[in-house]
């Protein structure tokens, strides 16, 4: 092949959950083009993009997307899906937070008896969801840093770990969880509240910027996701008869 | 650590995060290096001074423990201080001391390999003074670890340099926790991932500051301990 | 004291002793001389147990303790006095055996930096301070100046009176007239004669030992 | 990698995925520790060999540059290679290339110091003979890494070591892409991110594997080179 | 060729050269010789340049090609023909060199497997292969059989004559007789004497040179 291929700088939470282990072969088989994935954390991935060194960008930061886009770095923000955050906890839940779908008064809950949770603490999508989710609370987890409330500064995989080996709560999106393989005792506790959806949007690095960015194979990349073709795959990708990403191309508000 | 600081402003105000940071990072890899030394030395001298079947069949597999991939040791030492682990009650993982127990695995074999090799290269020269005075195993062990000590401070600082630049291992069994178990690695890591890049290599520059004055004060050490054997 | 029953030593394509028959008595001491390459330190390392023989039976009586001063002999990095009192056995007479070759000035120098026959009189005196019952000596006086070759070889009388067995190579005829009991000739790895001294530079009993005795080149 | 699969089933079936990513690590690895020698070596016995004003100082920061951390090495090299950096025309980044060059400027200095310190062991040995036979900078240089050639494999090892069981730098300017810039190391941290243990830890078991089948490798012809030199 | 003005050799708290002056002219060889530790090593290396006196001055008259052969040679880690290769300088002449050292038989062997006196005629071997105008050889025949010893007597004759000026240390009286034209007698690392041999054991002019012929311990 004429060297058709692509880099596309996206997050752990896709590459972990085999989002892409499941659409790559499709969109191959479709263009003929090879998309290289490289996972990282949000703030990296939009870096790796900002110097031009991914043709595409596929994170889930909203704000931080458009300001990337706003900066000149990016053509155009599309939505692609959303998944679900949800919180993980021990199967038997010390703090009794499961009964409720109410993800804030969960974590007051958690804060109120000092039990232990662990935070990515690395900036990424998911990190500053949960932040947002404090603040709702009225909380300053910083307070029990070293505590109860531990931020480990790593990807989901490795908080996952770390909440199977120490018995913690923690904040995962769904996608993570439910390909994950080292669950312990973990079990889902709270879902299903709106404040924890959480949507990936894909961007074309701005050719202007970087002349040498592969501005037709990216868009053609962007245009399978949106496509139909690209949002049933994105529907179509199961563990256990549960989908993990939910494809909301057409949702301007997304 | 603070947002939109440069690693430069934060060893000039003295960041206390910064400080505790450094201070970990230090501890923990010099009390691997010196528990991997307490082991590795008498070891790699032991297979230097002896000869037995499958001799070389031991300096193999001592190299190539040389390459134990950190991330693969961090796996192991997590899944036996893990909660389920067999070590699970030592309540030891996602703490310093788990942090040691890593990188002393890790940085032993190195030790070891180097140590052996070092001191085989000194008892070709001393093997028939030493056996002919019928000097004990024991002894004549630690005869050429005292006499090779000079030489044995490049494998120690071998060490010291695989011990204070890993992360693979100390991530996993240490958690990377803001405040208790952080060390410039995993700080360098946690950078990394944020797109911080600058602060990232002004931490990494602060943390080879760091290993210079560490191997400066070794080489100093040695060079007045030379002068006095004379 | 020991016997070599019928020792070859090879190396590779090279043989080093062949079928070499000796027995060492006590007595004065048994001076093994020959050319360069015939064999004497062979000898005395196999006799010392550092070298193991091709084949052959070395039988010993008892266990004496045995010590050697080597022919290029390693000092260890340490002082003059602590090299001495590394090998000692028993009670630490370092003082009193620097002073018997001579080196009491040289006590705490590093030994490493003493001069070829400085280290050849530390190695000897590190061997007496094994306390040994035979003592092997591989031309024990070739970097000595006069004197002390004549204050080495009244230690070795000496310590032969003493009851120590002396075993040694040198290529100095006279030192071997002046000390052996008896005389071993080595060549190219095998005994050409051995032999009480007297009859030895007397009457040797082979052509070679008297073309070597007359310092010909042997062929 | 396949799901479900345990690393001995992979290894059985002859997985190609795995095969791939084997033949990766082991050409990045190789390659890294074959330049960082034909430059470390040559540098190290060069300092062993000189005198000058300084002459510890240099000696220090080698042993240092020992301490490396492979993160701030790669993003260095990211840096360098990304398109806004010096080098980013040559398109270099997130290829094997890239993994290839941050590997050797992590081995160099673990090669340079540790065939400093053997060379200038046998320096002290040779000094005087080649000093008056008026051997030339160059020749010397070359007998004495000629002479401690067997006991520099040592080194070598030690950098291979060092080269196979890394992970920070390669995944930072390799991208862990999958069949493309994805290694041993590299899977082993996928693996260990996606919780899958067992995988990770089995993909370790045959790195190790690796490691010691070209440790066996590198022994054996020592040997044998040792055999035909007699 | 060479002269010393006023050479002093300190190491930490030992003296080994004290303020030692003497010329070194073209002709017959000249002979070094004194106690164990008197300097005789120390000279030659700083006369070959591989030490550096602590103060004084030395001067040479152009820069002749100088070898050396060490008291305790160290053989390069190559047969016996490499060794002798590696040092050549101009024209191969290994086979030559070998034979003239008597070492043709060993020329394929490991060198550092050699025995002492083998080695020590390989070094001579070696200096002579770099075809020098000075060959320093220090103690030369310590380890050598008598019949080799003559041999070198006879090398060291004939390089004499052709041109190279040996300069040699040794603690075989009858040798430094043999050969010397002109004797140099060390003790403490001062210069005790320096006369034309035929003076010096004739007719020598200091009590210690005296006491030394006669083989007494100086003190
Ligand atoms: N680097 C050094 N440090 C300390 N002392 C030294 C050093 N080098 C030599 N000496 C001492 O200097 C003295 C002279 O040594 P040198 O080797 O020149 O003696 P020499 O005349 O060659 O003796 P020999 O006949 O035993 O070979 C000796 O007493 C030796 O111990
Ligand atoms: N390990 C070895 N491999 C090959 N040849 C060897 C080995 N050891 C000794 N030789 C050879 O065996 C012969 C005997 O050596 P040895 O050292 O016993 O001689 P020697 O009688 O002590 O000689 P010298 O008078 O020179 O000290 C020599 O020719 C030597 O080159
Ligand atoms: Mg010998
Ligand atoms: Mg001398």
């Amino acid at each position: 092949a004429q060297d058709k291929s692509i880099v596309v700088a996206s997050t752990t939470s896709t590459q972990d959950s085999g989002l892409f282990g499941h659409l790559l072969p499709r969109f191959k088989a479709r263009t003929g083009i090879d998309a290289k994935v490289v996972a990282l954390g949000t703030g990296q991935a939009l870096d790796t993009g900002r110097r031009g060194d991914a043709d595409v960008v596929f994170v889930h930061a909203r704000s931080e997307e458009e300001k990337f886009v706003a900066g000149g770095f990016g053509v155009k923000r599309y939505p692609v899906m959303y998944n679900d955050l949800v919180l993980i906890g021990p199967r038997s839940d010390p703090g009794r937070v499961g009964k409720s779908k109410d993800i804030v008064e969960a974590l007051r809950v958690l804060k109120a008896r000092t039990l232990p949770f662990i935070s990515r603490g690395d900036r990424s999508g998911t990190h500053l969801a949960e932040l947002k989710l404090w603040k709702e609370a009225g909380i300053e987890p910083a307070a029990g840093k070293g505590g109860w409330y531990k931020s480990i500064g790593q990807g989901m995989g490795a908080a996952l770990n770390t909440a199977s080996a120490a018995e913690a709560y923690v904040l995962a999106d769904r996608g993570t969880w439910l390909s994950f393989r080292n669950k312990g005792d973990l079990a889902i506790l709270v879902q299903g509240d709106k404040r924890l959806f959480n949507q990936y949007g894909v961007i074309l690095v701005n050719p202007v910027k970087h002349p040498h960015v592969k501005k037709a194979q990216g868009q053609q990349f962007i245009d399978w996701l949106i496509s139909p073709e690209g949002q049933g795959a994105i529907a179509g990708y199961k563990i256990d008869g549960q989908p993990l990403f939910f494809p909301n191309a057409d949702d301007p508000n997304a | 650590m603070p947002e939109n600081l440069s690693a430069l402003d934060l060893v000039l105000t003295g960041d206390p995060a910064l400080f505790a940071i450094v201070r970990l990072a230090l501890i923990v890899s010099l009390s691997a290096v010196l528990l991997a030394a307490l082991v590795g030395v008498p070891l790699g001298a032991a297979i230097a001074l002896s000869s037995f079947r499958g001799r070389d069949a031991v300096i193999v597999f001592l190299n190539a423990m040389m390459g134990l991939p950190p991330v693969v040791i961090g796996l192991m030492v997590y899944l036996a201080l893990s909660r389920s682990g067999p070590l699970g009650s030592w309540g030891l993982l996602f703490t310093p001391q788990a942090m040691v127990i890593a990188q002393t695995i890790l940085v032993t074999p190195i030790i070891a390999a180097l140590a052996r090799q070092t001191i085989e290269d000194l008892w070709l020269e001393y093997r028939d003074e030493l056996t002919a005075m019928e000097v004990g195993p024991l002894r004549r062990l630690a005869t050429l670890v005292w006499d090779a000590r000079f030489s044995l401070i490049t494998a120690l600082l071998a060490g010291f340099g695989r011990a204070a630049a890993e992360v693979g291992a100390v991530i996993i069994v240490g958690g990377n926790i803001e405040g208790f178990t952080r060390t410039m690695t995993t700080a360098i890591a946690l950078e990394t991932s944020k797109g911080n890049l600058p602060l990232a290599i002004g931490l990494g520059l602060v943390l080879i500051a760091i290993v210079l004055a560490v191997n400066a004060l070794a080489w100093a050490l040695r060079r007045a301990a030379e002068r006095l054997a004379g | 004291m020991i016997r070599f029953e019928e020792l070859t030593a090879t190396a590779g394509a090279v043989t080093l002793l062949d079928r070499l028959s000796l027995t060492i008595a006590a007595g004065p001491p048994t001076v093994v001389i020959g050319p360069n390459g015939a064999g004497k330190t062979t000898l005395l390392r196999i006799a010392m147990g550092l070298l193991q023989p091709t084949s052959g039976r070395i039988v010993r009586a008892g266990d004496p303790r045995r010590a050697i001063v080597f022919q290029r002999p390693t000092m260890l990095r340490r002082t003059t006095a602590a090299n001495v009192r590394y090998a000692s056995f028993g009670a630490d007479r370092t003082r009193e055996l620097l002073a018997l070759v001579g080196l009491e000035h040289a006590a705490d120098r590093a030994a490493r930096r003493l001069s070829s026959g400085e280290q050849q009189r530390l190695a000897l005196a590190r061997a007496l301070a094994r306390e040994p019952a035979i003592l092997f000596l591989d031309e024990p006086t070739a970097s000595l100046d006069p004197a002390s070759t004549k204050a080495m070889e009244d230690v070795i009388r000496t310590v032969s009176q003493r009851g120590i067995k002396v075993v040694m190579s040198t290529h100095d005829l006279g030192e071997a007239r002046r000390l052996a009991g008896e005389v071993v000739l080595l060549h190219r790895g095998r005994l050409v004669e051995a032999a009480a001294a007297a009859c030895f530079f007397d009457a040797p009993g082979t052509a070679e030992a008297r073309k070597f005795i007359a310092g010909e080149l042997l062929v």
